[in-house]
């Protein structure tokens, strides 16, 4: 009797089950019906920015992703009181529950945002035909922050690294004396000024495609000073035809300081140091001429190189010369690296002018590099054990918010 | 004047726009793009030092005769021409329809392209040169170099076909390409900044000064 | 006016290909037209482009510290009069401090420590033999390449092994990139080629 | 000097002629190469094949003369195929040659004589609303109101009179994105302003130096699909079923390659031949 009972209330169950599922179904269709409001709004300013911005957030509606599953979108409201009128500002998608605020930072512009000022928010979850509002959240203000937390990474960094290249620097002065490895390329320079006086034919050195304030321009000037000093001794011509006017005027007057250190100032010309066009590929045209005519005996490209850098290479071994090239233009070592007869491949151009000159303070700075480089090379190593153990705090110590 | 001047800006300016990087607070937060408009303004006085030395010098070979003299007047020409046209026609000088494009597009594109695709042939030949198995690293460059070549074009899925899918030319290279050279990339991008960081220091103090040098 | 274009400049496609034969007036013809041309078009454009909107514009606008920029520019110039040409290296020492400012923090941030951060990974994945190997090549290729780039040590002993490895996963690296390439710079010789056999001789289609 | 000293320091003028005629001969030809069709270009092919006839594709072409070669191809085989899947066309240009680049490739599409019988109507099929200054700014407003920041399309014509522009406001009536990209702005803008905060679907091609870095993008599911240098557009035109201009040149590309690796291996062959017999 009893069971009886139970199985006919279990057929029941089901039958009804049936029957509601399509019934909820075809209610959920109904989006006449408002969806849960979204809940703990909280604003506030947004951190370290300029102080044009507030942040926003809010805890989904219970129809977004789950439930009816309905909400398109959030729609967030400002108004300057917690009762006056609230305008829209923005909208973003479903299974969003952040937005900033932000506004232009110059009073002329029609979406100025002013800061220092209260501003109260509301936020608004839309279905296609229906939406609630949350409650009002503020007063919240935005103003600017005077450090950004998220770049403390860097400062930290650069407050070591300045300390590091200090601290060698002062050793340096003090007369201590460093070991750097020999570099091939460097060791090549003396060889290839060498060749080019036997057989009475000039020197072309090219300082590739960068701007006078290129790192790696800078390090190629140092490099052609002390090369202009060996060709006045040798009595070699040396020809630099430049890509940038200012970059002219920086290698003229470098190379005039070089002639004038081997006290040779007499036997500088200035022709022979020139502007030909800043466009990259009419520059090398003129540049492959120079090559052929003028039979350079020796090439060095060190400096910014882009495409061009194979263009060149080639042309000088047609030319039948001898090359030294060096660039921190990662796309372009390969091909010096297989075209040409030395290279020196990324931070071995900024460590060129060290080497070649000698000159213990800059290679005290070398040293701070090498330190640096150690600890890089420490945290790389304990960063991925640590990683393969899920410990996420070496990665913190690197990550940069920007 | 001469020499403490110059040092002392580059000091100057340097340092502040180490230190503004870290500061989001007004005015402090659009410096840095004030002083990158600065630098290209500069650079778009100096090109005027460019095109008279370029001008000077071919006026110089033309005048005392100097060999290929009159090659000399053909950049003469083409640089008036490309100026007069280009300030004739104002500031939308580059629209479709303007003479300036018509002489961007029959003159300057064509040889810039095809300077450009000289490199095709050089890519040829220098391999052909460079790439000899003379030592364990070149061996290394070479055979790199010649699966990614062959693993990036259909000729190199007929070479190797009949191996299983995942070991083929082009799994090879899409393996190198992800890992060994993500490997060196990193080290060496790793090295230039650590370079770069080490150099703007040494200009900054003033210990690298070349630019700045001169009587 | 177009079949001219054409024609003008499918010679001056052939003008620069005949350096590839060897120097010769017709390419030399080519070679001083381009630079002529490039420096002109690059004067214009920078007149149009940078100079106007970055200084005339900001000026009118009444952005008057934008002066600045037009005073070094004509320190800058300065150069053309020996005796006061020293001044423009102020313009210089202005631009070399803006850019040494600039790269210390970028590169410091996006070369170095973005890069730093990308290598700090699991040396095992569990499950995903291929994805572990790709991982320790990274990890051991990144450090190996650093030792390479170490100054202060001769490479011998264990350390020039791993200096080895270094140059090792470089030359692969190398290799690879100049492979990789190829197919660009091909693309750009077949551009070439299609304008002239088919553009111009109408012989393709 | 023997052969093989010579074949040693072979003259490069040998090698340019080889590479010239490993180029332009295939160019005659046509050649039915097996090219696989990878997953990402699969991916975006599937993707516009749920398209229904009538969608409206926005497609923005962000690359100038430059890189023809390889983006050009792209373009075509990607207007050819919307017509002739009844897709609505919809060309900006974020660089200022884009819309000209546009124009060359309808001009070559709507010469075939598939795409003739169809007869495409400007302003009904397909617009072209030129280029607008700003960059990924661009984009940004697009957003909000796409007539407001294309007001007239190229040849100067009202966007608001022209038949396909009605009802278009903004992405919301776009189905699909198409960016074909050089450098800066380009894909990684569409994504970054497009694809994050506008949910647009997105689909790209690359140049083969670009390719590297967009794939990132690819992984994470912001873009469908991308099309990667030259072999790319092979691959879209095979999967369309309309092998054309990519895949032309893909066989001087196969060629030349073949040649160059052809030209390493006799180089090195020479190499340790001479060698052995100096040793012996």
């Amino acid at each position: 009797m009893r069971y009886k009972n139970l199985r006919s209330s279990l057929v029941l169950t089901f039958f009804l089950f049936f029957l509601i599922l399509p019934l909820s179904q075809i209610l959920a269709q109904d989006d006449t019906l408002p969806p849960p409001p979204p809940t703990e709004v909280k604003a506030g300013d947004t951190p370290n920015d300029n102080g044009h911005s507030i942040t926003i957030t809010w805890k989904l509606s219970g129809d977004d992703g789950a439930g009816k599953k309905n909400v398109v979108a959030y729609e967030i409201l400002r108004s300057e009181s917690p009762t006056g009128e609230f305008v829209v500002r923005g909208m973003v998608p479903a299974g969003n529950n952040t937005y900033q605020d932000r506004g232009a930072k110059e009073k002329e512009d029609k979406n100025y945002f002013p800061p220092h000022k209260d501003f109260y928010y509301k936020v608004r979850a839309k279905t296609l035909n229906s939406y609630s509002e949350s409650g009002v959240a503020g007063p919240a203000v935005a103003y600017g922050q005077w450090f950004h937390i998220g770049k403390l990474p860097v400062f930290v960094g650069t407050l070591a690294f300045t300390i590091m290249v200090l601290a060698f620097i002062s050793l340096a002065r003090k007369g201590k004396e460093f070991y750097v490895r020999p570099l091939a390329g460097i060791d090549a320079v003396d060889d290839a000024i060498g060749r080019a006086t036997e057989m009475g034919r000039p020197i072309l050195y090219i300082l590739g495609l960068g701007s006078a304030a290129d790192i790696a321009t800078i390090a190629s000037f140092t490099i052609l000073n002390r090369i202009a000093k060996k060709t006045a001794e040798h009595k070699t011509k040396i020809i630099v035809p430049c890509n940038d006017p200012i970059v002219m005027s920086v290698a003229q007057e470098t190379v005039k300081a070089g002639y004038l250190d081997a006290g040779r100032p007499d036997m500088y010309k200035e022709e022979n140091i020139f502007y030909l066009t800043s466009m990259q590929f009419a520059y090398v045209a003129a540049v492959n001429g120079i090559m052929l005519r003028e039979k350079t005996a020796t090439n060095f490209y060190l400096g910014k190189f882009y495409a061009e850098s194979l263009i060149l290479a080639e042309t000088g071994s047609v030319a039948g010369s001898i090359q030294i090239s060096g660039t921190d233009e990662l796309a372009q070592i390969p091909f010096f690296v297989a075209a040409t007869d030395f290279t020196l491949i990324g931070e071995e151009l900024y460590a060129a002018s060290a080497y070649l000159g000698r000159e213990p303070l800059l290679l005290g700075a070398l040293k701070a590099q090498d330190l640096a480089k150690a600890i890089v090379m420490l945290s790389l190593a304990l960063g991925a054990l640590a990683a393969s153990f899920h410990f996420g705090f070496f990665l913190k110590l690197f990550t940069v918010q920007m | 004047m001469r020499r403490e001047v110059p040092l002392a800006i580059t000091a100057i300016v340097g340092f502040a726009l180490i230190i503004v990087y870290f500061i989001p607070h007004p005015p402090f937060n659009h410096s840095r793009d004030f002083f990158e408009d600065l630098f290209f303004i500069i650079a778009a006085f100096a090109i005027w030092l460019g095109c008279l030395n370029l001008l000077k010098v071919n006026a110089d070979k033309v005048y005392l005769k100097k060999k290929g003299w009159p090659f000399s007047i053909v950049v003469w020409f083409g640089f008036f021409l490309m100026v007069i046209v280009g300030f004739w026609e104002g500031r939308g000088f580059m629209n479709p329809g303007t003479t300036f494009y018509y002489l961007y597009d029959k003159l300057y594109y064509p040889l810039n392209a095809t300077m450009f695709s000289i490199l095709a042939f050089f890519v040829a030949s220098a391999s052909y040169r460079a790439f000899r198995a003379r030592n364990k690293e070149a061996t290394i460059l070479l055979i790199a170099a010649l699966f990614v070549m062959l693993g990036r074009v259909p000729f190199g899925y007929y070479l190797s076909s009949w191996l299983p899918e995942g070991w083929r030319l082009g799994n090879i290279t899409d393996w190198i390409m992800d890992f060994p050279q993500t490997a060196a990339q990193r080290a060496i991008m790793i090295g230039i900044a650590l370079g770069i960081v080490s150099s703007s220091l040494r200009v900054l103090l003033g210990l690298e000064r070349t630019f700045a040098s001169g009587e | 006016m177009e079949t001219i274009g054409i024609w003008i400049a499918a010679l001056l496609t052939l003008g620069i290909f005949s350096f590839l034969y060897k120097d010769n007036p017709f390419y030399k013809f080519c070679e001083s037209l381009f630079v002529g041309i490039s420096a002109g078009y690059w004067f214009v454009t920078t007149f149009w482009q940078v100079f106007m909107p970055k200084l005339a514009d900001n000026l009118v606008a009444g952005r008057f510290y934008y002066m600045i920029g037009a005073i070094f520019g004509v320190l800058m110039l300065l150069r053309l009069f020996p005796k006061i040409g020293w001044l423009s290296r102020w313009s210089l020492a202005l631009v070399v401090g803006t850019t040494a400012g600039l790269y210390f923090t970028r590169y410091l941030v996006s070369n170095g420590m973005v890069q730093v951060q990308n290598t700090i990974i699991p040396l095992y994945v569990k499950g995903n033999l291929s994805q572990t190997i790709g991982n320790l090549v990274i990890v051991i290729g990144t450090f190996s390449g650093l030792i390479y780039f170490f100054f202060s040590k001769e490479h011998k002993g264990a350390f020039g092994g791993l200096a080895k490895l270094g140059i090792w996963i470089l030359m692969l690296s190398f290799g690879a990139s100049f492979g990789y390439t190829v197919m660009s710079r091909m693309s750009l010789l077949i551009g070439r080629m299609d304008y002239l056999l088919g553009t111009w001789l109408g012989l393709i289609h | 000097m023997n052969f093989l000293e010579k074949l040693l320091a072979l003259d490069r003028r040998i090698i340019f002629l080889f590479i010239a005629i490993a180029v332009a001969l295939p160019l005659f030809f046509t050649v039915k190469l097996h090219i696989e069709v990878t997953p990402v270009v699969r991916n975006l092919h599937n993707a516009m094949e749920a398209l229904p006839p009538g969608s409206k594709v926005l497609v923005s072409l962000d690359y100038d003369p430059g890189s023809m070669p390889e983006l050009q191809p792209m373009a075509e085989s990607f207007f050819r195929y919307c017509f002739m899947r009844d897709l609505k066309i919809i060309i900006i240009g974020l660089w200022p040659n884009g819309p000209i680049q546009a124009n060359s490739a309808l001009e070559v599409i709507l010469n075939e004589p598939d795409i003739k019988k169809k007869n495409p109507k400007y302003g009904i099929d397909y617009v072209n609303l030129g280029y607008t200054a700003g960059n990924e700014v661009v984009i940004e407003r697009m957003g909000s109101d796409i007539p407001v920041t294309f007001p007239k399309d190229y040849s100067g014509n009202k966007t608001e009179d022209l038949p396909l522009m009605k009802g278009v406001k903004n992405f919301n009536n776009i189905d699909f994105v198409y960016n074909l990209s050089a450098g800066y702005p380009g894909t990684v803008e569409w994504v970054l302003f497009g694809v994050d905060p506008y949910k647009i679907k997105l689909g790209a091609g690359n140049t083969a130096v670009q390719a590297p870095q967009i794939y990132p993008y690819l992984n994470s599911g912001q873009l469908v699909g991308l099309l990667g240098g030259m072999k790319g557009g092979a691959e879209f035109e095979i999967a369309t079923g309309k092998p054309a201009k990519a895949v032309k040149f893909m066989f001087s590309q196969s060629v030349s390659h073949a040649l160059i690796c052809f030209f390493i291996l006799i180089g090195n062959f020479a190499y340790f031949a001479t060698r052995k017999k100096k040793g012996a």
